[in-house]
Formats: C-alpha cells, structure tokens, sequence
C-alpha cells in the first residue's frame, strides 16, 4: 500500500517535472523542473530497490549535470527568455504528432499483456553485490568507461575552450 | 576572432570569441560593510577581477572649510576635530601649527611636550586600529580588531582625562594647550606606553607571519614609488612605496628634533598592502620611542603661552602641516587683517592618498579592493571634509 | 506495484522527452530532452531488472549504472559543442544551425 | 500501511527534527559565546531562560537568546526585492535546509528509541549511506544557486557564483577522503563503518585515516562556508553573499539550513574517522554512545568556531588552487597508500577474507607488529613529505620581509 502511495506520487512529480522542464520558457526554471523530474526519478529507484543506482542518480544528475546545465545557459541564453521570439520550432506540430504516435505503439505490448502478475521474487538490495560485479566480471567496461569519462572530459574542455589566442590571461602589470 | 577590448589603462578584457561575458557593474557602498563610511566604489567586475573601479564620495561633506572661513579662527578649532575623527589631536595640532606662523606666539616648552605626546597616542590609536581594521578586511571576524581597540581604549581613557573627551578633544589652542593634564596623567599614560609593546609584541607574533595574512596581502595593491610620489601620496603609504619623507624629519616642527626615532620605509620594490601593514606596525614601535623620550623629558611649567586675547592677524598666507598618522595633514590660511581667515583650506591626507586607488585596484579581484582600500587608510570625515 | 505500471510511466516520460526534442528550438532544452528519455530508458532497465526472471545477477542497476556514466559524459560533450556553436553562431536556437561548413 | 509502520517513521523522524535544531539553538549560543570570549568580550549574557531578565540575575549565561533571536525572526519583515524571481526566493531557503536535515537520519546515531523500529525505516541501515550522504549534501549547491540567482542582486550572484565554484572543487577531495574509511571497512553503510571502529579502532589512529581526516574535514569547512572558505557570504566584500536578500524567517530557515549542515557533516566525519559513539564506557551503558557521538560531533563544531574566530579569510583563486593543487593530489596519493598498506598487510589473504567483516581489523589479527610498524611510521613518513612537499609547490611564494630605517 505505502509503495503504491509512493508510486504514483513520484510517478507525477516525475511527469509534471519533465513537462515543466520542456516546456517553460524560462530556462533556469526549466533546469529546476529537469532536476526535480530526476529526484523523483531517484525515487522511484528507490522504490525498485535499486538503492545504489538512486544515488548514483543524485549523485551525477543533480549534483554534476545539473550544475553544467545552469553554466551552460548562464554561459549562452539570455537567462529569463522573456524576448518575444518564439518557443517552438518550425515542424512542432509533427513533432507532436510523432511523439503521441510512439507513445501509443509504446503503450500497446503492456496493454496487450494486462494485467500481469506479481512477482514476489524482490532482489537483494545490496551494494555488496554490485561491486564484486563491477570488480569481477564488468571489469573491462569499468576501465573502458573511466577511458570514456576522462576522454569526454579533455573533449569537453577543448570544444568549450574553442581557438583561443595564445595570449595569457589574467591580470597585465 | 578573440578580440581585447581596452576598457582600463592597464587591463584588456580578452573576450572569448563571441562568448557575450558581460561585466558586472557593481555599485560597493556607501552602505557596503568595508568602505570605511560612506564611500562608495563603481566596480566594473570580469568575473572577480576589477577592470574598473570609480570611487565615489562626498556622502559626508560638511563645508567645513567654508564655515571656518565665517568664524574666527578659534572658532574653528573644534571642527578640525571632525576631519579625521580618529585622530584629532593631530588635527588640532596641524591647526595651531598653521595659526602660530600668523602671529608671533611662543608654545611653552611643557606644552609642546604634550603636543608630542599627544600626537605620538594618536598615531598609536589610528595605526592600532588600522591594523584592526585591515584584518577585518581580510575577513577574520574582528578578533584582531577588538583586540586592537582593548589598547585603543586605553589611550582614549588618557584622551578623556586630559581634555574632557574621548575622540572630539579640542585640546590644543593657539600657543599651547587648552588646560595642563590632571595629576598623575603622565604616570598613568607611562603604565599605558609601557604595556603597549607587550600587546604588539602578541599582535606581531600572531598576524606578520600568519601564512594568509601573508598571501592574501603580498602582491596585491602594488603602489611604485614614482606613482606614489607624482600622486602626491604621503605618511605611511609613500613609505612603504619606498620614499622615506617624513614630516617629522623634514620639518622637525615644535620639538621633534629632541628625540631619537627611526623612519620605517621599504625599499620600493612592491609597495603593496603588506607594506602597509608593516610599516605601520613597525612606526608604532617608533612612537613608543618617542613616547618614552618625552614622558621623560618633559618638565614644569605652564602650558599656554602668550596667546592674544582676540586673534586679529596682518595679511599673510602661512601653510602649516604635520606628520598626522595618514600623512601630511596641512591647513593653509590667508588672513586679511579681520578677525576671520580670507582662505582656509585643509589638505587632508585621506582625500590625496585615496587618488591612487584605481590605480592599484584595476586587475585585483574584488577581494583585493576592499583589502587595498582597507590599506590606504582613510576617515570619510576628512576626505569629504 | 508491477511491471506495466513502470513501463507505461518510462513510456509516458520517453515521449514527454520526445515531444521536447522534436518541439523546441533551443539547444540546451533538447539536451534537457534527451536526458528524460534517456532517463526514462534508464527506468524501464531497473524496472525489467526488479521483475526479471534473475535479479542476483544485478544486470539492470549495472547496465543502468553505465548508461548513466555515458549519460554524464554525453551531457558534458553536449553542452561544450552548445557553447562551441554559441560561440559561432551568437543562439543556441537550432534553427539557426543550419549549415555543416561555414561558407 | 500499517499502523506500525507509521508509528515507526515518527518514532524515527520526530526526534531527529526536535533534537537538532534545538542543538542548532544552542550552537548559536554556543559560538557568540565562544566568539565573544575569543575576542575578548562577553557575548550574550542578558536574556535567561525562559526569556527572563531580572537584571543578569536568573539569565543562566544568556541561554535564552537564542530564543530571543528566534522570536525576532519569525516577526521581521519579510523584504523580497522588486526584480527578483519570487518563487526561487521563497523556495531556496528551503530548498538549503531539507537536504540537510535528510542527511541527518544516515549517521548512525543509536538512538535508544530507535532499537525497537523496523529495520526498514532505519536510514542509516541502507547499505549505500554514505554515497547518499554525497548525493544529497551535494544539493546544497542548487538551494545556493537558486538564492543567488533569485535575488537578482549582484552581490547575491558573486556570492553564487562563488559557492557552486568552491562546493563543487572541495567536494572531491571530501569523498575521496571518506573512501580510505571505505578501502578499510568494505562497507558503505554507515552503520557497519560505524561498528568497525568499536573501542580504540578509530581510523583517525591509521596514518592514512589521520591524513583523510584532516582532508575531509578542511573539505567539510569549505562545504559548509565556515571560516576560512566563508568567501560564498564574505562580509568585508560581498556583504553576505547569496542571502544578501533574505530577511525574517526566511534567513532563519539559511541559518538553520547551515548548521544542520554543520551538524551533519561533523557526524559524518564522526563515522568515518572518529569512532562513531565509540567510547570509554559504552560496552556497559549502551545509551553513552548517543552522548559520545554528540560530544565528538560538539568537539568538531568547537574547532570550527575557533577557526571563525581567528582566521582571516582566502582569496578565490587561493581557494581553488588549494583544492585543486593540494588537497586533491593529497588525498589521492592517500587513497594509494592506503591501497598499498592494506595490500602489504594482507600478504595475499585479501581473497580469502570474510565479506562480513571490517576488512582492516581481519588484517590485523594475527599481523606481525613489526610489520604493523614500519607500515604505520612509513605511511606516516610519505604522507608528511607529499603534504610538505605539495604545500612547497602550490603555495604563493610569500615571506615575511625585511624592513629600513631612516634616522
């Protein structure tokens, strides 16, 4: 009963979060309505007794993306978006066709398949297991996706960084 | 496609191609904590870094100089109290300096002792504070601040027994001095001056070699002595640029040719805060010197000499300066033979010293110009006047 | 609570990301976009993995776990091309970009 | 939902948000006094409790002004600026303190109340506390954003601007410190952590824990803007930093949020480093726990207010350089020490050890103690000349200087 209540509070925050975030005008309260879409996302992992990958969640989608995400937009847009250019692009009523159109086909395996039946089985929530995965088996990937990490990061730097002068910065005499 | 824009003499705002960073304007005071009163610096902000920076006063201006001008020249002895409020004896004395050279007085020997010793606890009580003040600038919650004040409320404890006043004394008249000091005075202000190289002693060892103080003041406000000297700077900031000039050397008004002193300056090299800072803590220890020489030197005698009973002046213009704790404090008067001067004008050291301060902010953070004000050491009463 | 009600909720936020990506002009809200799908893909994993047939085999949270790792390394590669073309173009508006080489 | 269960949640989560912030009352007191006795003054001493005042008879050293402080709070105005983003300003307040208050619940404070719950509803039970722990301090950095940002006060925006730079560098080496505790327990739930340091097994007295310590907690000073990283509410430059525009109650909700946090984090470096409520007497009175671990947690909180109190404050730049060019590579090359030492300690049973267990106290049963030694005083050895070694490198070049004199 308590996770069901929890379900579907979380379920729409999440909702409601990821449509304020695509929808607002207003990028800073969009970025605010993407982190609160993932918190209740986080929850949710919680919820599937996923407790390591809910805080690995926070961790890098609140803590780090979402902190980027506001750099960018301080960096580039005009933060309030209150010109009066317009929101949407060109083809957005395709767009949205589309989009309702996937998610019908999305939705008719579950439909199809309702209801289903419950499944006592729950898995062990422990880190413990996790990280003899990771070390044992999964090692290869780990390595390969710190690779990844640092290389996108030295990418990152350097498209931001774009051509600069080789002239230093900082304060002449 | 980067392109500098110069918008300061010495400093180019690199602009990321096409990354619109905008500067951040930033209007600091005249209610911002660390102005030192109601001043008020225009910031331009790249980021941290000053580009800009316009200082703004006259919040407090008083037209002090026009009202001196409609009163008799007694009359405005306690308005000069109120230039530099830290520091009024020295005020009056700069006064009386200037009055003296007008008509011919002779300052009793006594009196011009006291004069020394009064001026010498002044110069402790603004530097001591200074000091204080400085740290706080730099952030440390007024520890060292309230500590300083504990000896600087000593001193106005002498200042009251003296004169009847804490910080607005009007002690010193055309001549000599308003009234002798109480009995047991000089006892009492010996104990005080003996105690005070204790207290420094624990001020130096706490904050000259404090690995912040040390990194957040090095290098930072860098005043060159050739600046210094063409900007007319004086006192403790044209010494730690370098030029050793000291008033009480140059001139060696009233008696200050009597005592054995040291003039703390640098070598020019930096002349940044921490200069500052030190050649401030380091003249402290000379004033003691002076201090204890004239305690125990000074003898009997009557402390007002034959001063007029209407103060009517022939036509002259006289200039009249001492070393006050911020530098050259001058009053430069012209009598027109009336009961009241024609010109009277006051070259406060605060006003002048403050000129650089651009100078020395542009391509500092914004951190370093509250510091870099902090050190320049100004009161608002004297700059505004 | 069982598996369809996670994966219509993955679907449902999967579209609201699609609807952003497809909908909006500016650069930085498609990222946005992108991450809620991704997100949502993200779900529908630990949701697969919670009713699987086999979950001490700790499968979806480790497949979740990189997909977050390349997820993060995604949104930093993304936004610095956003200033990058920011920089080129003064908008991040993707109507703007239309050119592979500048003429 | 049952009715125990939610009995057990109040039982778990009433007193936790009773206690602390009325410890947070106290700690306010707590620190003017200190202060005030620092700088050679009195500090509060008029306002006794409850809020009495028969001329400094009854006041009890001032107890009751934090109370007074409260009150006027709650009935101050609440001045929002004209331009700023409304919501934004009415939401980071609390946006600051809930994540604090959240951390609270993992540090495995064993209150006695709590024994009887179910397991479920103990947060301190969940196997990754301390990685949540991580998570959620780290949203302190948004409610600080949003506040700067909201007010739409320059000022606000420094301060900022500053704290999301500073939060963010010294957020590394806070988590690559809390990970030696990790490598030494095999365990991320702060219970166990907790456990492994029963009696005198605190991982302060390893070479490679007293050098995390003392990281964690300089990252925890500059995590919570304590002095000497207050840059982010900087009052000689930025008049206060991000909560330049609050007032009222909604200042009181930034304070509070603060030494929650405060709280917080010297819990957590309490688990980690300090042997949780371990302590003289616990084995016989088992509730003593709960007094040590807030008498350690007190200890921390009193060195910071020392430090407030006597230290001036870095420049920007300073404190990155310091994060990034020293405590980093720092904690680093500890993470690698301890990695070594645990490895030489083992000598190859590092397979074969129990899962269950703390991993260093199975190493040292049955470790020759001249081994032990020589690791202990070479761990020591290294660390002392990398920290000498990096201070050399990444510091200015400052000196005291020579001074001349014109008779």
């Amino acid at each position: 009963m308590s996770e069901q209540i929890a379900f579907w509070i979380l379920s729409a925050i999440a909702v409601l979060g990821a449509l304020v975030a695509v929808r607002k005008r207003n990028l800073i309260h969009g970025v605010f309505a993407l982190m609160i879409f993932f918190a209740a996302l986080s929850g949710l992992f919680l919820l599937l007794l996923a407790e390591f990958i809910a805080a690995v969640q926070i961790l890098v989608y609140i803590g780090a993306v979402g902190i980027l995400l506001l750099f960018a937009i301080m960096l580039t847009e005009r933060v309030a978006g209150d010109d009066g250019r317009r929101m949407t692009s060109r083809g957005w009523f395709w767009g949205l066709v589309v989009a309702a159109a996937v998610f019908v086909v999305l939705l008719l395996p579950a439909i199809q398949q309702w209801p289903t039946p419950e499944v006592t089985q729950a898995p062990d929530p422990s880190v413990e297991e996790l990280g003899h995965k990771l070390m044992n088996p999964y090692v290869m990937t780990l390595e390969v996706l710190a690779l990844l990490l640092t290389a996108a990061l030295i990418g990152a730097v350097t498209a931001a960084q774009g051509m600069r002068k080789p002239k230093e910065e900082g304060s002449p005499e | 496609m980067s392109s500098a824009t110069a918008i300061a003499p010495n400093y180019e705002l690199i602009q990321q191609d096409g990354l619109e960073t905008s500067l951040l304007e930033v209007s600091m005071g005249p209610h911002h904590p660390s102005t030192h009163g109601v001043f008020r610096m225009d910031v331009k902000l790249d980021g941290e870094t000053v580009v800009d920076l316009q200082p703004v006063f006259g919040y407090l201006h008083r037209n002090h100089e026009k009202l001196a001008e409609n009163m008799s020249y007694l009359g405005s002895m306690p308005f000069t109290d109120r230039l530099d409020y830290f520091n009024s004896m020295t005020n009056n004395w700069a006064y009386a300096l200037a009055a003296e050279k007008l008509v011919e007085i002779e300052v009793p020997e006594r009196a011009d002792y006291l004069r020394v010793i009064m001026a010498e606890l002044t110069r402790l009580v603004n530097h001591v504070s200074l000091v204080g003040f400085f740290i706080n600038d730099l952030g440390a919650l007024g520890t060292p601040l309230l500590y300083a004040f504990r000896e600087r409320e000593k001193i106005l404890d002498l200042f009251e027994q003296a004169s009847g006043a804490r910080m607005m004394c009007n002690y010193f008249r055309f001549g000599g001095l308003r009234n002798d000091v109480p009995e047991g005075w000089l006892d009492r202000a010996r104990d005080v001056v003996d105690h005070f190289p204790v207290f420094l002693d624990e001020y130096e060892q706490l904050l000259c070699e404090n690995e912040i103080i040390l990194s957040r003041t090095q290098g930072v406000g860098c005043l060159s002595r050739d600046l210094a000297i063409s900007a007319g700077i004086t006192g403790p900031m044209l010494r730690a640029s370098g030029v050793n000039y000291d008033i009480r050397k140059v001139d060696k008004y009233s008696i200050y040719d009597r005592f054995q002193f040291r003039v703390p300056y640098t070598d020019g090299n930096v002349g940044d805060c921490y200069d500052r800072f030190m050649v401030r803590m380091l003249e402290m220890r000379e004033s003691i010197r002076i201090l204890k020489q004239a305690l125990d030197g000074i003898g009997d005698g009557p402390v007002l000499g034959n001063a007029p009973k209407v103060f009517k002046p022939k036509p002259a213009e006289v200039y009249g300066r001492v070393e006050a704790p911020k530098g050259e404090l001058g009053f430069y008067l012209i009598a027109d033979g009336t009961p009241k001067p024609y010109r009277y004008r006051v070259r406060p050291p605060s006003l002048i010293n403050l000129t650089v301060l651009r100078d020395m902010c542009l391509g500092q953070k914004v951190a370093d110009a509250v510091i870099i004000l902090g050190s320049i050491d100004i009161v608002l009463g004297e700059v505004d006047r | 609570m069982t598996l369809h009600h996670y994966l219509i909720l993955a679907a449902l936020l999967f579209c609201i990301g699609l609807m952003g990506a497809f909908t909006r002009r500016n650069a930085i809200v498609v990222l946005f976009s992108v991450e809620i799908m991704l997100n949502a893909a993200n779900l529908n994993l630990i949701a697969f993995w919670r009713y699987g047939d086999n979950p001490a085999l700790q499968h979806g949270p480790l497949f979740t776990l990189f997909a977050i790792a390349v997820a993060a390394a995604e949104v930093a590669v993304g936004l610095a091309l956003v200033i990058a073309v920011y920089r080129h173009f003064r908008s991040v508006d993707l109507e703007v970009m239309d050119t592979l080489k500048e003429e | 939902m049952s009715l125990e269960l939610i009995r057990d949640i109040l039982v778990a989560t009433v007193p936790l948000l009773l206690i602390f912030p009325t410890l947070f009352a106290f700690t306010t007191w707590l620190e003017r006094k200190a202060l005030a006795r620092i700088q050679n003054r009195i500090g509060p001493n008029k306002v006794g409790v409850p809020l009495t005042r028969y001329g400094g008879r009854f006041s009890l050293f001032g107890l009751g002004q934090p109370m007074a402080d409260g009150i006027k709070m709650l009935f101050k105005e609440n001045i929002v600026p004209r331009d700023a983003d409304r919501l934004f300003h009415l939401l980071a307040p609390i946006l600051a303190l809930i994540p604090a208050m959240l951390v609270l619940c993992f540090l495995p404070i064993d209150f006695p109340w709590i024994n009887n719950i179910q397991d479920s509803v103990k947060a301190f039970m969940l196997d990754g506390a301390v990685i949540f722990f991580f998570a959620i301090t780290g949203l302190n950095t948004l409610a600080v954003f949003m506040a700067g940002w909201a007010s739409r006060n320059k000022y606000s925006l420094l301060g900022g601007m500053r704290a999301i730079a500073q939060m963010v560098s010294y957020e590394i080496p806070l988590v690559l410190s809390a990970v030696i505790v990790v490598m030494m327990v095999g365990s991320l739930n702060a219970a166990e952590i907790a456990n492994a340091q029963a009696g005198w097994n605190w991982f302060i007295f390893t070479p490679w824990g007293l050098a995390a310590f003392i990281i964690f907690f300089i990252a925890a000073l500059a995590e919570t803007n304590r002095s000497p990283f207050d840059l982010p509410e900087a009052e000689s430059e930025i008049i206060a930093g991000y909560f330049t525009e609050y007032s009222g109650f909604k200042f009181a909700l930034f304070f509070l949020g603060e030494y929650i946090a405060m709280f917080a984090i010297s819990g957590l470096a309490v688990t980690l480093f300090l042997g949780g409520g371990a302590g003289p007497g616990v084995a016989a009175l088992p509730w003593l726990s709960v007094i040590w671990f807030l008498v350690k947690i007190f200890a921390l909180i009193a060195v910071m207010i020392w430090l407030r109190g006597t230290l001036p404050r870095l420049r920007v730049d300073q404190l990155m350089g310091f994060a990034w060019k020293f405590l980093l590579p720092l904690s680093i090359l500890n993470i690698f020490i301890a990695g070594s030492a645990l490895h030489l300690l083992a000598g190859g049973r590092l397979a074969g050890l129990d899962e269950k267990q703390p991993i260093l106290r199975q190493l040292m049963e049955g470790a020759n103690p001249l081994v032990v030694a020589g690791l202990w005083i070479g761990a020591l050895l290294i660390l002392y000349v990398a920290a000498n070694g990096l201070n050399q490198l990444s510091r200015a070049k400052v000196r005291p200087r020579e001074y001349k004199y014109a008779e």
